[in-house]
């Protein structure tokens, strides 16, 4: 379902001018802080009033200043977990959890309790309250009750930013199961280039309180010039098949006729997924490497060779199956010529396919998915 | 029971059943009235924050007379009232009156403060669950203000034992009907020499309002540690 | 039958006296409610359930029966009362007439007395003492008390070195002395009339009236230094 | 001004006087207890809580009685403050404190409620940032507690202009000295067909406790309003 | 100055039973949420009494139960970002930021009050009050706070979680200088490998209230024991030293005699510096490549060889200037017959020597640093 909005607002000497519209799945909101993200997303809520606006999911109106038509928050069907986890403190966490539930309208579809406290690892904090927990576990409790109310809805401010890498990737593709399974329309903040890849279907990229940029993931991020912006992580995403599961832990996936090895992903022969392919971890080579650990060379055609004020150049490649970024330095730049229309090899380690850039989508944002895709491994990169 | 006369032990039993009653009804509505005050803003909100205070204000036996010449049974409203069957002038049910609105102003003030110390960002995110206005009241700001609460009650209450002025005056002071604590020790006073009598009724009055204070000081507490999480 | 009876709040010890006589000798119930005669008049014109106004003066009682409140020929005076000058005990007499040095006794202190406005005692009180001349000695010093058991309490605790009570007030607290009786006719004769409330009927109201006037209750009043009026 | 009599202005002039004083001089009395009582856990802590709200349960005649027979120039304690200079008996000052015992649990009530609505984890802070306790109660709880102060201000304030039992009682009621608006009032009272004079007076209370009132309502939002950060 | 803890405390059924010593630098404490990690920092303010325990910066102890002695917060001298930022709602941002300074000794040193707010970038936000800010302006004027209260043990929990890459990139140098400059212990809560490979000299890694591994940075993040445990960036620290800047903005910096080019460092010639190898970023080869993108090629020998439960394998390498990590794929160390003793070519990109890993110590947390490392040329990597 998809989700447009447009607002505008004045916060004290803040002006909000937002618009966009993102098709069904995970759109991120992305963009240095102070610059909207929250605000959008409280009006989304219907926390914010804007003074004029329009959103929409799908075929619901949650709000039209020009129709005067407003729900009020708790007939929008949400679940917004909070950049500051508002728990409820006089409530035990079990009792924070379940809160959504009286009040879900009959016949919605409610997830399992039991599943999301276990995936959260909060299984033993059901008897306390919110003051005796720690701050990752606060947010934790957080991000459970806003999915156990079962939301049309998800607003997620930062949801994993408190936790450690090993939680997050616990609960990504808890994520990602709600974006491919069961529909959810999601509006996810966050700092982190790594969970745009691996979650956003749409990225807006927000800046001074207006979208500076919006569109497919795949796009936003491949995009030299927005990526300077916010990160150090600018990437492409690649579309691949699966073709087989190998004994020795490895997938092997196919983009555009050529072999591509990763860790062994738990999707099926056959399914569709994108692949994050960072442009620094992308080495380019004139003639085809012999000897050594990467297990991953695709041939390609250089499309752009952009150099920056500084050591580095960014170069745009085709590749197969779509195209890519690379990050090297200008003198190599120059010491291999590369130049608009050479073809080069690009050496990218199977391990350098970030394990959480593997998401469950065939076209970023555009086609139907199908599963988890994460690889459930824990100890897959040892 | 020898220690006190029959007429005192009916008048402290007076008392605990005016104090409690005033407390109890007087406590929806001042829960009501605090949070209009705390949290909207309407025409008359600043006369209605006067008209709650007003007993404060005045002299007590000013409020017992406005309150008999509205509610006695030659009165307009006392009249109309007597008609469907309330009845206040003279009864017990007119010292609760009494009692309640000398405490209301009170009650509203503890509650109120309660109130809008309440972070309205959690009543927001209950919203957000799904829960209308009313239900974010009972589940979220109700139990957050439970220690007001309980602050206005034990003050009203207390206040409802001691009050003396308004009730004498609207209900006067027939024993057994209107003869609260205070009205006893105020007859006593008019008793030269009964300071032993009046000492036994203070103390009486005293342990009774200690005990409620008590109470509430552990219920207060229970609730707040809840609160805090300890 | 229960009679219901307000009475002004400085009769409680001879109403507690009286009640226990009243109840054994004709069998009728008496609840008294106690509290100041202006307060009692006023909740009688607002429908009082009282039977009988056992006021302690004869202003709220005009009032009321100028409003038609009093049962037809029910008024009867029934008490009168002195009016004393008390210091706290052992108090030495004095003749209280135009020569008394009143300033000179009270020094510094204060002369505690009723409100002088509006309480009977304290009206009683300066009414004396103007007609004694003396009023303008000591109205700087006047400390008025809501009351005249307040008035008297402040002299029996020794705050104030003199005040003007009720003959039957010093009567009844051992912690002060009268020091002399103002003259009969230097104030308005005080008075506590007595009266059923008109619509109020029964065998019981009729029998309190009478035991009233009677005489186990004028050995009570007398007990506490009242005058029996009448009767 | 002839609209009242000198008399009657003199009454509203000292009442105005009685009132500001109990308030003020009591306030920083309040603001220790409540902080005590909210935080401090000492051994007579629940006795003192029970003294504090003692002039709320008994009659206002027994605490001005009780305050005679403590403070009367004959009583030891009285009789010493009267030998250091400090006389209450049937003066201004009597009235006033009369006045402040009597608001006092008020003011201590509506203070402590927003002291325990403090979040500790904000002094923690301060101490951290190596302000002392003393510093870190001015600079943090005080400021945030402000909107509790002005409440139990106007409370006690207008329980002041109100107060008339205990403090006739233990000044009685002399012109000019320690005739408050009440016991002017009250004395109206007793009088036939004064209920024209008596309105005039309440009417006069009413309207400068109103004002307060008003006052206090406006500081009170500029402060919450400063602190929700609007 | 060292700082050492011993602590011994219970928290409903959690125990928390952490030692540890530090030498003067920052020590970072790692671990999963719920580990502990506020607890010890709230030991450490003085806000949490323990049981038991001591708690010693350099020569002055903060408490000791054995003696009975405890030093009150305010007499700590510290500047603690709490996890939540905790700012005076009914000061301005203003006066928030210099609460600290009212209170500070006479004689104490005070940073530089434009300074730091230039740095956090809060100018703009100095009149308004804490509940105007988004989230980040909020935890970067809690960091502010701390600050500029001029402490002399500064603690700091998970202090830029709420932040965007671009501010944290600025921010983090500002704590580099605090541990090399004013010399200020530090320590420091984190989720993040990157910060701490940053910042650390020392990492203390918490479980379940013990603390399960503590000793130099370098040691810690290159333990493959230690790493799977938190992170997907296991990765070793080499020592170079500067040797001159090029014109082409690279700076040639000198490993072990062998040439390492990184983007510009700001450090000058002779400098010691430390490099953060991520062991993803390491590909191995068995001859010298030629004709790539890598510019940084060191010659190594293969030490040790450990397979994990899935397809991957972790190399540890001798390498010149010291031990690196190798993360590659079973099937490649199959390929290639990896056995210890094997000479190898590490290829490592230049700009694969991650930018936030310049650290400004030579030896990892043990030797006097000298100077901000951190490249300031923000497009450097286009
Ligand atoms: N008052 C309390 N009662 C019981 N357990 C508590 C209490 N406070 C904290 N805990 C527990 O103590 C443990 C340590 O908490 P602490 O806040 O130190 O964790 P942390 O390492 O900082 O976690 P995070 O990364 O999530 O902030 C947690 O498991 C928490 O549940
Ligand atoms: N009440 C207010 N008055 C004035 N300005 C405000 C107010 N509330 C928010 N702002 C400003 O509005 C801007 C947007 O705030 P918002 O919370 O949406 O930012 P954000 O993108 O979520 O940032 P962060 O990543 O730091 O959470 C900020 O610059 C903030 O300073
Ligand atoms: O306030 Mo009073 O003075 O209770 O009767
Ligand atoms: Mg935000
Ligand atoms: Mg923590």
């Amino acid at each position: 379902m998809s989700l447009e909005v447009a607002l505008k607002h004045r916060l004290g000497d803040f002006r909000l001018e937002a618009e966009f519209a993102a098709p069904e799945g995970v759109t991120v909101l992305f963009g240095r802080s102070g610059s909207g993200k929250t605000s959008v997303v409280n009006a989304v809520a219907g926390l914010l009033r804007p003074e004029a606006g329009r959103v929409s999911v799908g075929a619901r109106v949650l709000q039209d200043s020009s129709r005067g038509l407003w729900l009020p928050p708790h007939r929008r069907r949400l679940g917004y977990v909070f950049q500051e986890a508002r728990l409820f403190p006089h409530l035990t966490v079990g009792q924070n959890l379940r809160f959504g539930r009286w009040f879900a309208p009959r016949g919605a579809v409610l997830p399992d309790e039991g599943r999301v406290i276990e995936m959260l690892g909060i299984g033993a904090l059901l008897k306390r309250r919110p003051g005796q927990l720690s701050g990752g576990e606060r947010q934790r409790v957080a991000i459970g009750r806003a999915l156990l109310a079962g939301p049309e809805l998800l607003l997620a401010d930062e949801p994993l930013a408190a936790l450690d890498e090993a939680r997050k990737a616990e609960i990504l593709p808890y994520f990602e199961r709600l974006r491919d399974e069961a529909m959810v329309p999601v509006l996810y903040v966050t700092h982190s280039p790594a969970e745009v890849a691996r979650l956003a279907t749409t990225v807006v990229v927000m800046e001074d309180g207006r979208v500076r940029v919006a569109g497919p993931a795949a796009e936003v991020m491949s995009d030299p010039h927005v990526m300077p912006l916010g990160s150090a992580e600018a990437g492409a995403v690649l579309v691949a098949r699966v073709v087989a599961h190998h004994a020795d832990g490895l997938s092997e996936l196919e983009a555009g006729g050529h072999a591509l090895w990763v860790p062994r992903v738990a999707a099926a022969p056959g399914t569709e997924l994108r692949l994050r392919i960072r442009a620094q971890d992308v080495m380019l080579a004139l003639g085809r490497p012999e000897g050594i650990s990467a297990l991953n060379v695709l041939p390609c055609t250089v499309s752009e060779v952009r150099r920056g004020e500084g050591p580095g150049a960014m170069v745009q490649l085709q590749a197969p199956g779509g195209r890519i970024l690379s990050r090297i330095t200008g003198r190599s730049a120059e010491a291999l010529g590369l130049v608009p229309g050479l073809r080069v090899h690009a050496v990218l380690k199977a391990v350098s396919v970030a394990r959480d850039s593997v998401g469950g989508r065939g076209e970023a944002g555009h086609a139907k998915g199908a599963g988890d895709a994460a690889p459930r491994s824990p100890s897959g990169r040892g | 029971m020898g220690w006190l006369s029959p007429e005192a032990w009916q008048a402290v039993a007076l008392s605990l059943r005016v104090a409690l009653w005033a407390t109890l009804v007087s406590l929806p509505f001042g829960i009501f009235i605090a949070f209009a005050l705390a949290r909207w803003r309407f025409p008359g909100r600043g006369l209605l924050n006067g008209l709650v205070h007003l007993p404060l204000i005045l002299p007590p036996v000013v409020t017992g007379y406005l309150l008999l010449l509205t509610l006695g049974t030659r009165a307009p409203v006392g009249g109309f009232l007597q008609d469907i069957g309330v009845v206040f002038a003279f009864r017990w049910t007119g010292a609760a009156l009494a009692a309640g609105i000398m405490a209301f102003p009170l009650m509203v003030r503890a509650i109120r403060l309660s109130i809008e110390a309440v972070d309205v960002k959690l009543e927001q995110a209950a919203g957000t669950l799904g829960a209308p206005r009313g239900m974010v009241f009972l589940t979220v700001t109700l139990p957050l203000i439970l220690p007001g609460i309980v602050a206005g009650a034990v003050l009203a209450f207390a206040k409802a034992m001691g009050e003396f002025g308004a009730t004498i005056t609207f209900v006067s002071n027939i024993p057994g009907q209107t003869q609260t604590l205070p009205s006893a020790i105020y007859a006593f006073l008019q008793v030269p020499g009964a300071e032993g009598e009046v000492a036994k009724l203070v103390l009486v009055s005293v342990v009774i309002a200690l005990a409620a204070l008590a109470l509430a000081e552990w219920v207060g507490r229970a609730v707040a540690a809840r609160v805090a999480g300890r | 039958e229960t009679v219901t009876v307000f009475a002004a709040a400085s009769l409680k010890t001879a109403m507690d006296g009286i009640a226990p006589l009243f109840e054994e000798a004709t069998g009728h119930e008496l609840s008294v409610s106690l509290a100041g005669s202006s307060v009692l008049a006023r909740q009688i014109q607002q429908g009082a359930p009282a039977d009988v106004y056992l006021s302690a003066n004869t202003e709220w009682m005009d009032v009321l029966e100028e409003d038609g409140l009093l049962a037809e020929g029910s008024r009867v005076d029934l008490l009168s009362n002195t009016l004393v000058l008390v210091a706290p005990a052992p108090a030495e007499p004095v003749e209280i007439g135009p020569d008394a040095d009143l300033a000179g006794m009270l020094g510094e202190g204060r002369l505690a007395m009723a409100m002088v406005a509006s309480v009977p005692a304290g009206i009683y009180g300066k009414a004396a003492l103007e007609s004694l001349g003396l009023w303008d000695d000591v109205a700087p010093q006047v400390a008025q008390a809501d009351n005249v058991r307040a008035a008297l309490a402040l002299v029996a605790l020794g705050e104030a070195p003199l005040g003007v009570v009720y003959g039957t007030d010093a009567h009844a607290e051992p912690r002060v002395g009268v020091v002399g009786t103002f003259p009969e006719d230097s104030h308005a004769p005080i008075t506590y009339p007595v009266a059923r409330i008109a619509g109020q009927e029964g065998a019981g109201i009729d029998a309190f009236l009478q035991f009233l006037q009677g005489p186990e209750a004028a050995e009570v009043f007398e007990g506490q230094g009242f005058v029996r009026l009448g009767g």
